[in-house]
């Protein structure tokens, strides 16, 4: 299940931040997020050599904290997605699928003329969507 | 004149002109929108100057729109909201629209858009309650009907950014203003 | 790590037995355990002593039952100090080959070590010490004893300590010999227990596992990794098994003594790995462990032991990888090759672990309060749990009951168990164990740089301080992490940070970081709308982030400061208040985080503005503050203090008490409301009238809220101003500080006021040109029109009009002194008052081309002048500058000053051009031989003859625009040649017209020279003009100066050399057409020795001529020659004589009279007049020169 | 995805904004017309960098963003890639379209306008056009997070180079 | 139909070459009468000077449009003469001719009025007019400098023009 997905500017400045429990760990869940840029800077920072990972989007798995897994995602505009996930066993497609229809949906919250770059997102629709994409994961990732 | 050919239908036009990506076109204006409210502050007078727009486009796409839909005359009202509706909405945006509550003497009628390229992506934040963020359609529609001589009056009655189910512009039928010869005889 | 027994920690050592001959044992042992691996030793001293240490004890109940354990606790120590792989019987040869009475000695307890060594099949060595190389071993005796011991000949070994060489070999071969065997012994153990494993012959699955865990550490012995990993694997995963099946234990001792025992494996396991260099199998193999262990918590009331369990597996874990070699420069290279393992860097980095461990502690702590909590009464559980100790297997505990001295163990209930744990948790603070694995991570990341996982394990560290109560040191972490958040915009963050930072200083009672936190707080941009605040509960003292919290944040702050009342509801410590006695004072500058609390931005309308004239400042305020925050009163503060101005709220007259100490006149004006609404520019806008010429510049504002409480605040310019730091982020309204967007695009804290108009009149006597070597006069006249001066000073400056400089330093002429051009010699008042002092005071401060000279008061009227006497060096022109500073106004020291600038650009000419040549005497011609050969650079030396007059004529052309009066000319010989060189007599007496030159008119004198020594280089002195502007010309008095000017030009030197001939050409000054007369050449030879001249002259239309025309004649020494002849003028006019050309053969130079030397005069008639015709052909000739 | 407008559709909105903008908002005061232009530019053009770049793998370099601009992004937006890319290696880069949609029907006679500063006007008008590509170019750039300066030449129509200087 | 029964004396020009020079001139105006665009090929005498020249031609449409509509028998309704019609209204004609010359008009509904004046000979040039409307709506409605409603001064036009019109026959 996810419990926390998160866009992050190029300052690492949060732009978007929304946890999914019920549970009062939302606080937890932003220090998890703030944590795994570092784990971005240092994958960007030095990439891996080896063959696919180079310069994807994907990231991949972030790093594993005791009960959850964090996995990123860094566009070609330095916008980094976020996804904390409590699933001890994750398909990297799905999560992968995950980011693609988040980015799409990203890139329709920033194409509204009202929004200003670099600001946070406050999109309703945005918002919609995202729960939306959430479920799917969910769905997707139990079967 | 030539009733030979008859108008063409719009999604043949369509199909035939040149084409570009919705996404170029919807955020173009959008990005205008914005520079509007940012430079005229008040939302009122972004109508207007959407309006404006829209009316020149309208009197230099008229001909285009003519020239290629293959329209010999715009006499008669209903018949010219009609291939706007159908042909023109089609052929310029590739969405259809309908012609609806017409009134009693013909003059007065209502084009309704369930879709409209315009707004894709476009959330009206707060502070610009009361704009008419397609405003440069209906434009577009008055600067075209002027140039075939009818003098319109087009307004939004439902605009989906606020709400509603559809877009949906009035459009009054003024006057028709004859073409009179301009040159004064006595020179 | 640390507590783990040593002989866990450390790979296991082979222990070698040494019997007998004690006083060998220390070498041996010492040799032993310096082997790379060491041995230890077992010396016993004598024989009596080994069976106490061999002979088992009684085995305990039959291999039939269970064991009531899975691994001995003791098991490993035992083989390591007291169950030896081998033994050495030593014995001295002399007792070998000693009497039979030694030597049945030594076979008796040969017999015994034998019997106490065989059940163990523990290996038998036997060293023959010899004392020396010398004595010899009887043979047969030798071989006897190998019988008896039954040993391979290779293991008697000869022992000779004697001398070091031989020791060492001993020593050597001592060595090899118990290598090998205690690894034949390891072996054979292993292999015993192996096959008992394979042969499933076990009566439980404990003893399986006891025995994997022997192979493995036979294994060990054997330094035979493999192996050892094998079955260290092995036993882990039988014993993972073990969980459910087992029964043997109540269940929580029976969860506990499992984790205890796969703690071992699991550590014996990655260690070996680690040490394998094996490090991304580690990280695997710990993954695993964690995984298949977490989640075993066992029963709620022990749950506790399960987090400290589960903590010290990080722990170890983490001290592992952090001794481990292998980690530290290999993880990128090993991130890199396994993107599939899905192990992320993190995971290599024992950092990671650290902070687990840290966190399971933490857990491990809340869950024991619980605990202790639910325990009816704590005192209970001290009873009864003191007797109970670990018992003889690993992770078991139990009663310990001594009967007598033996002592045994009795197994306990698991309620027993409980007590005697949560006695055991109790003695621990587990805070600073927290706080120090914390530590750990937080160093280890931030020696990686990885900031943000570092800070958040220091605001653990922080939460763990404020925990025990250090608010200090709690305080000062939360402030230090708390600024990453806030420059990153992780507001939620931060919030929590500041929420704990200020209970602090609530708790401490510092009353200024309190409202400080508070107040930034309550400014952050937190609403409910973009977080479910109740997912917040955990966001410590702050509360969840959000409006309303912000807003009861902000609430309580208002009423603090507002003095009525101090913030209570603090427990024991001293309340906070802001009062008369302690009032509060808050400043916000360009970077502080409270700018979002008071941004204050000033704008002037205007960039400069007129003294006098008003402008107006628009001063305008942004709080984010949640509620509508009232300002009792604003103080406006200037780099010029006189203009601070206070405003006071109308709406709370009471509280207009003096922000500053109240100068009189302080401006105060009131304005209607001074509410601050949220985000909504407060804009005020004032007239400003500065009387100052100069910056003024708005530098802050001071707000006061409450009787007792300031906040002083810089200002911004709106246009150097950037946005809130943490609001850019946000979507919202961004409005302009003031209404026109110009203004606020472009707007300045700072408006230049420009000095006031000049009313005063400064004037530069033009007087065209000036002339070189003159003293120019230039007249300065200020007449004070509308202005007193008061402090006027006048300042003076020359400047090239060309740019270049007025002086060059490669210049080197005596004339311009220090090589100035121009020179401003001094300021000539026309009137000083008295002060005499002062004039020289002014000469002072005047250089060559800047004076400084300042000028009397002046009231409204009066005018003053002087003078400004220049110099020219250079025909130059050149710009003047004067400007006059003064204040219109005495009384003020500081009044600022007014210019007026003037300025004039004079040309500076030369006066005269002074020309020189030289003229030999009439029909007179030396033959100069210089001038024969120097052809090419004849121009550069005149040549003259020696002892002969030659003629010098000096003009001076007056090249400028007025008349000149020249009062003399003369040539001054220079010292170096004395006079007696040359002398130079004025060839005519003194001007006979007075020396008015008119502009272009040359002034000429001539002069005779006689060389008297033969010089090459002759100096023949310089020329001297004396002369003075004329007082007739219509230049203004002004430059007109007394003194004459003398302008000096140095004569260039000539070449003084002796003429071996010269040629004199007579004939009568006239002709007389058709009337004869005799024309004589008269060559005369200067010289000692005969000289050979050829002659010739040619024929000329204007004549008829008699006598030779050419020949040579023969000139003696010091004697003349001369040729005659008869001519008759054919016409009249001035006709060129016949040319004669001489040819001097020595020196085969030919050379002719010049042209104007051999001219005549014919009359047509004879004239008739008679005297100063010599003269007047002479001067006529001259002039015609 | 997919959806397409009639190309009339963003060319007369784009003559028309350039005209309202240059004869209407900011008559005779074309550098503020200009501004205004170039930030509309901008602003579409950070979308759609932010649109076509989804899918695929972040650019290592700076030639690399400027290659995806010639190829995908362009063909995206005029249905057509730069037809020429040169650099100097130092930042500047300079990309040529032998026919630019937006000017390929823009004309005027020559011959009608009277003399040198009839010429000048002509000119500057088309130029007022440029602006909005330049734009574009700068903002797409910009959000891949390369600050730039673009300019565009129509010395030879219906040619046009767009140059970009990188700010280092 | 003949007008201004030109007297058949004046000798009628070459015959039309097949490809070529049978266009004379050409104008357009629009809806406000104003002369948007005049052109001409071939036209050897030139009497009034072009302001009257335009001003002529657009009323001789004028009228003519008018009288043809009076004219009409087949339509009921008959404005007065002189009474302003809209674009397409009424009946329209579309050429004439005379000895000398073929006129030939289109009118869009929008009010562009295109004249093409050609060889006699030439046969019906509705199609070329219609080419030629659609010739102005792509290079001189799309031209983003050119200003509707002024005269229009477009290169491109101009030489897509002349390459039609030469292909008339």
């Amino acid at each position: 299940m996810i419990v926390c997905v998160a866009v992050v500017g190029h300052q690492n400045n949060p732009l978007y931040i929304q946890s999914f429990t019920e549970a009062d760990d939302a606080l937890k869940l932003h220090h998890i997020v703030h944590c795994s840029l570092d784990v971005i800077d240092e994958r960007v920072n030095n990439p891996k050599k080896s063959g696919p990972l180079l310069n994807e989007t994907f990231l991949g798995l972030l790093y594993p904290t005791e009960n959850y897994k964090v996995y990123g995602y860094l566009t070609n505009t330095k916008v980094k997605f976020i996804l904390v996930t409590t699933d001890l066993d994750v398909k990297d497609a799905d999560v992968r699928n995950f980011f693609r229809r988040f980015h799409a949906a990203y890139g329709d919250a920033v194409s509204n003329p009202f929004h200003v770059p670099g600001k946070k997102i406050t999109s309703r629709t945005f918002a919609e969507s995202v729960s939306t994409i959430v479920k799917a994961f969910g769905l997707s990732s139990a079967g | 004149m030539s009733r030979a050919s008859g108008p063409r239908s719009g999604d043949a036009i369509f199909a035939s002109v040149e084409r570009v990506n919705a996404e170029l076109f919807t955020l173009t204006y959008g990005a205008i929108v914005r520079q509007l409210l940012t430079d005229l502050e008040e939302v009122e007078e972004v109508n207007k100057q959407l309006d404006q727009m829209g009316y020149n486009i309208g009197i230099r796409l008229i001909d285009e729109f003519l020239a290629k839909s293959n329209v010999s005359r715009c006499v008669d009202f209903k018949e010219t909201a009609d291939m706007i509706a159908k042909v023109g909405f089609k052929m310029f945006l590739g969405v259809t629209a309908s012609v609806t509550n017409w009134d009693a003497d013909g003059t007065c009628c209502s084009i309704v858009l369930e879709d409209n390229p315009l707004v894709d992506f476009v959330e009206l934040p707060d502070t610009c309650q009361g704009l008419y963020y397609c405003n440069i359609l209906s434009g577009v529609i008055r600067g075209a009907l002027e140039m075939v001589s009818m003098k319109t009056e087009v307004t939004w009655t439902r605009d989906m950014l606020r709400g509603d189910d559809a877009f949906e512009l009035q459009v009054k039928l003024l006057k028709q203003v004859p073409e009179e010869y301009p040159y004064k005889d006595d020179d | 790590m640390e507590e783990y027994p040593e002989e866990l920690r450390t790979p296991p050592v082979a222990l070698i037995s040494l019997v007998g001959c004690s006083d060998h044992h220390p070498a041996i042992s010492g040799h032993l355990h310096s082997l790379q691996p060491p041995m230890n030793v077992l010396a016993l001293p004598d024989f009596s002593k080994i069976q106490a240490v061999l002979t088992k004890k009684a085995k305990e109940p039959g291999a039939g039952d269970p064991p009531s354990g899975i691994l001995k606790r003791d098991w490993l120590l035992k083989h390591r100090t007291r169950v030896p792989a081998v033994v050495a019987a030593m014995f001295s040869s002399a007792h070998v080959s000693g009497d039979p009475a030694q030597w049945l000695q030594v076979c008796t307890e040969l017999e015994n070590l034998k019997a106490a060594a065989r059940p163990r099949n523990i290996k038998l060595v036997v060293i023959v010490v010899q004392s020396s190389s010398a004595d010899d071993i009887n043979e047969d005796r030798m071989i006897a004893l190998r019988k008896r011991a039954d040993v391979d000949s290779k293991y008697l070994v000869i022992y000779t300590p004697s001398d070091a060489s031989e020791l060492k070999q001993s020593l050597n071969r001592l060595a090899n010999v118990f290598v090998e065997l205690a690894n034949t012994y390891y072996r054979d153990e292993g292999r015993r227990m192996k096959t008992r494993v394979e042969k499933k012959s076990f009566s439980s699955i404990e003893l399986n596992i006891r025995y994997c865990f022997k192979v493995a550490v036979y294994a060990e012995f054997r330094r035979d990794w493999v192996e050892a990993l094998r079955f260290y694997e092995e036993a882990y995963r039988i014993l993972r098994e073990m969980i459910g099946t087992s029964t043997r234990l109540p269940p929580i001792q029976r969860l506990v003594e499992i984790k205890h025992v796969a703690e071992q494996l699991h550590f014996k396991v990655s260690t070996l790995l680690l040490h394998g260099g094996k490090i991304i199998e580690a990280v695997t193999w710990f993954r695993q462990h964690n995984a298949s262990y977490k989640r075993l918590v066992g029963a709620p009331e022990a749950i506790y032991l399960h987090w400290e369990w589960m903590s010290r597996q990080f722990l170890v874990f983490a001290e592992l990888l952090e001794t481990s070699s292998a980690t530290t420069q290999t993880i990128s290279s090993v991130t890199a090759d396994n993107p599939d393992r899905g192990l992320t860097e993190w995971e290599f980095r024992p950092a990671y672990y650290f902070q687990l461990a840290a966190h399971y502690l933490k857990k491990k702590r809340s869950s024991l309060d619980i605990a202790l909590s639910m325990l009816v009464n704590a005192n209970e559980i001290d009873g009864g749990a003191e007797s109970v100790a670990p018992s003889t297997f690993v992770g078991q505990f139990a009663r310990l009951l001594e009967q007598g001295e033996a002592l045994s163990f009795q197994p306990i209930d698991d309620e027993e168990y409980i007590h005697y744990a949560l006695t055991e948790g109790k003695r621990f603070q587990d805070s600073y164990e927290i706080i120090a694995l914390f530590n750990r991570s937080y160093e280890s990341y931030s020696n990686l740089r990885v900031q943000r996982m570092g800070s958040t394990c220091g605001l653990e560290i922080a939460k763990e301080y404020f925990l025990v109560g250090d608010f200090t040191t709690a305080k000062q972490f939360f402030d230090n992490f708390a600024h990453l958040y806030r420059q990153e915009g992780w507001v939620i963050l931060l919030w929590e940070a500041l929420g704990y930072s200020r209970e602090c200083s609530k708790k401490m009672g510092a009353v200024k970081n309190f409202v400080e936190s508070s107040l930034e707080m309550a400014s952050l941009p937190v609403s409910s709308d973009y977080i479910q605040s109740l997912g917040f509960k955990e966001c410590g003292p702050a509360g969840p982030p959000s409006l309303p919290e912000r807003e009861s944040i902000h609430k309580e702050i208002l009423e603090l400061v507002s003095g009525e009342l101090g913030v209570r509801s603090l427990e024991e410590t001293n309340d906070l208040n802001v009062t008369e006695g302690n009032p509060l004072h808050l400043e916000i500058d360009l970077v502080s985080p409270l700018r979002s609390v008071l941004l204050a931005s000033v704008a002037f309308h205007e960039q400069t503005v007129k003294p006098g004239a008003s402008t107006l400042m628009t001063l305008s305020l942004l709080s984010q503050l949640p509620l509508t925050t009232e300002i009792d009163q604003l103080e406006v503060q200037f780099n010029q203090s006189e203009y601070n101005f206070t405003i006071t709220n109308a709406e709370r007259p009471h509280s207009t008490s003096k922000i500053t100490s109240g100068t009189q006149n302080h401006r105060v004006e009131t304005a209607a409301s001074l509410s601050l609404v949220t985000n909504k520019w407060l804009r005020l806008t004032y007239e400003i009238k500065s009387e100052q010429s100069g910056k003024l510049e708005c530098i802050s504002v001071i707000a006061k809220l409450g009787p007792h409480f300031t906040i002083f605040c810089r200002a911004e310019s709106p246009a150097s101003m950037d946005g809130l730091p943490l609001w850019k982020f946000e979507d919202r309204v961004e409005t302009y500080p003031t209404k026109d967007p110009a203004l606020a695009i472009t707007g300045q804290k700072v408006i230049q006021v420009e000095e006031a108009e000049p009313l005063v009149d400064l004037n530069l006597g033009d007087s065209g040109a000036a002339l070189v070597g003159e003293s120019f006069m230039v007249p300065v006249n200020i007449a004070a029109r509308g202005h007193d001066i008061y402090s006027g000073e006048l300042k003076i400056n020359l400047v090239d009009v060309k740019g270049g400089g007025l002086f060059s330093t490669r210049e080197t002429e005596p004339s311009t002194m220090d090589g100035h051009h121009v020179e401003l010699l001094s300021v000539a008042g026309a009137e000083w008052e008295d002060e005499s002092q002062k004039e020289a005071e002014k000469i002072n401060n005047i250089q060559q081309s800047f004076g400084l000279v300042s000028i009397p008061f002046l009231k409204i009227g009066d005018t003053w002048s002087c003078k400004l006497e220049i110099k020219w060096y250079r025909p130059k022109p050149v710009m003047l500058y004067v400007s006059l500073g003064y204040s219109p106004h005495g009384n003020e020291l500081n009044a600022q000053k007014i210019h007026v600038h003037k300025s004039l650009q004079i040309e500076g000419q030369n006066p005269v051009l002074i020309s020189h040549r030289f003229l030999l005497p009439f029909r007179r011609d030396p033959l100069l031989l210089s001038k024969m050969k120097a052809v090419s650079e004849n121009n550069q030396f005149t040549s003259l003859p020696l002892n002969e007059t030659s003629i010098l004529i000096l003009s001076a052309k007056n090249c400028t625009e007025v008349p000149l009066q020249v009062e003399s000319l003369y040539v001054e010989v220079d010292e170096d040649c004395v006079a007696t060189s040359c002398l130079i007599k004025p060839g005519s007496e003194d001007l006979a017209h007075s020396g008015l030159l008119v502009p272009g008119e040359e002034f000429r004198k001539v002069f005779m020279v006689i060389p008297q020594v033969n010089s090459s280089t002759l100096g023949m002195g310089t020329v001297c003009l004396r002369w003075r502007r004329h007082p007739g010309s219509g230049v203004q008095v002004s430059c007109i100066q007394e003194d004459s000017v003398l302008t000096r030009h140095k004569l260039p030197d000539v070449n003084v050399e002796l003429a071996p001939l010269t040629i004199t050409l007579e004939c009568p000054p006239y002709g007389i057409l058709g009337d004869p007369f005799t024309y004589f050449i008269k060559i005369h030879n200067q010289t000692q020795l005969l000289q050979e001249v050829k002659f010739s002259l040619a024929d000329s239309q204007s004549f008829v001529l008699s006598g030779s025309h050419n020949g040579t004649t023969y000139v003696l020494p010091k004697s003349e020659h001369i040729l005659s002849y008869k001519l008759v003028p054919l016409v009249s006019g001035p006709l060129q004589l016949p040319k004669v050309t001489l040819t001097s053969v020595r020196y085969s130079a030919g050379y002719q009279p010049s042209v104007n030397a051999s001219t005549i005069f014919v009359y047509p008639s004879k004239p008739h007049l008679k005297v100063a015709d010599q003269r007047e052909g002479r001067t006529e000739s001259v002039a015609a020169k | 995805m997919g959806r397409e407008v009639s190309e009339s559709c963003i060319d007369s909105l784009v003559t028309e904004m350039v005209f309202s903008f240059c004869n209407r908002f900011y008559a005779d005061k074309s550098d503020l017309a200009a501004r205004r232009i170039e930030a509309i530019g901008y602003q579409v053009g950070h979308q759609l960098s932010e649109r076509y770049t989804m899918e695929r793998p972040r650019f290592s370099d700076h030639l690399e963003a400027i290659k995806f601009i010639c190829k995908d992004f362009w063909s995206e937006v005029f249905k057509k890639q730069i037809d020429n890319l040169k650099t100097n290696h130092r930042g500047t880069f300079v990309l040529q379209d032998n026919r630019f949609r937006w000017l390929s029907r823009m004309s005027v006679e020559p011959s009608l306008e009277t003399g040198q500063e009839g010429e000048n006007k002509a000119t500057e008008a088309m130029s007022m056009h440029l602006y909005f590509p330049c734009g574009i170019i700068r903002g797409a750039l910009s959000n891949l997070g390369i600050p730039c300066a673009v300019s565009a030449d129509i010395s030879n129509l219906p040619a046009c180079s767009f140059v970009i200087r990188i700010k280092a | 139909m003949q007008f201004f029964g030109g007297s058949d004396i004046s000798p009628s020009p070459p015959a039309p070459t097949a490809a070529g020079h049978n266009a004379n001139v050409m104008y357009m105006f629009n809806r406000n009468g104003v002369c948007l665009f005049y052109r001409e090929w071939n036209r050897p005498l030139r009497t009034l000077n072009p302001q009257q020249d335009h001003k002529l031609m657009f009323g001789l449409l004028f009228s003519l449009k008018s009288l043809t509509a009076k004219m009409d028998p087949t339509s009921a309704d008959k404005g007065n003469l002189g009474v302003p019609q809209l674009p397409g209204q009424g009946c329209s004609f579309h050429s004439f001719r005379t000895n000398t010359y073929k006129l030939s008009f289109m009118e869009s509904p929008s009010g562009i009025k295109i004249i093409l004046v050609t060889h006699p000979r030439t046969g019906d040039l509705r199609e070329a007019l219609k080419y030629i409307y659609s010739l102005y709506v792509e290079y001189v409605t799309k031209n983003p400098v050119y200003a509707p409603g002024s005269p229009i001064r477009c290169d491109l036009f101009n030489t897509n023009l002349d390459q039609y019109v030469r292909s008339i026959s």
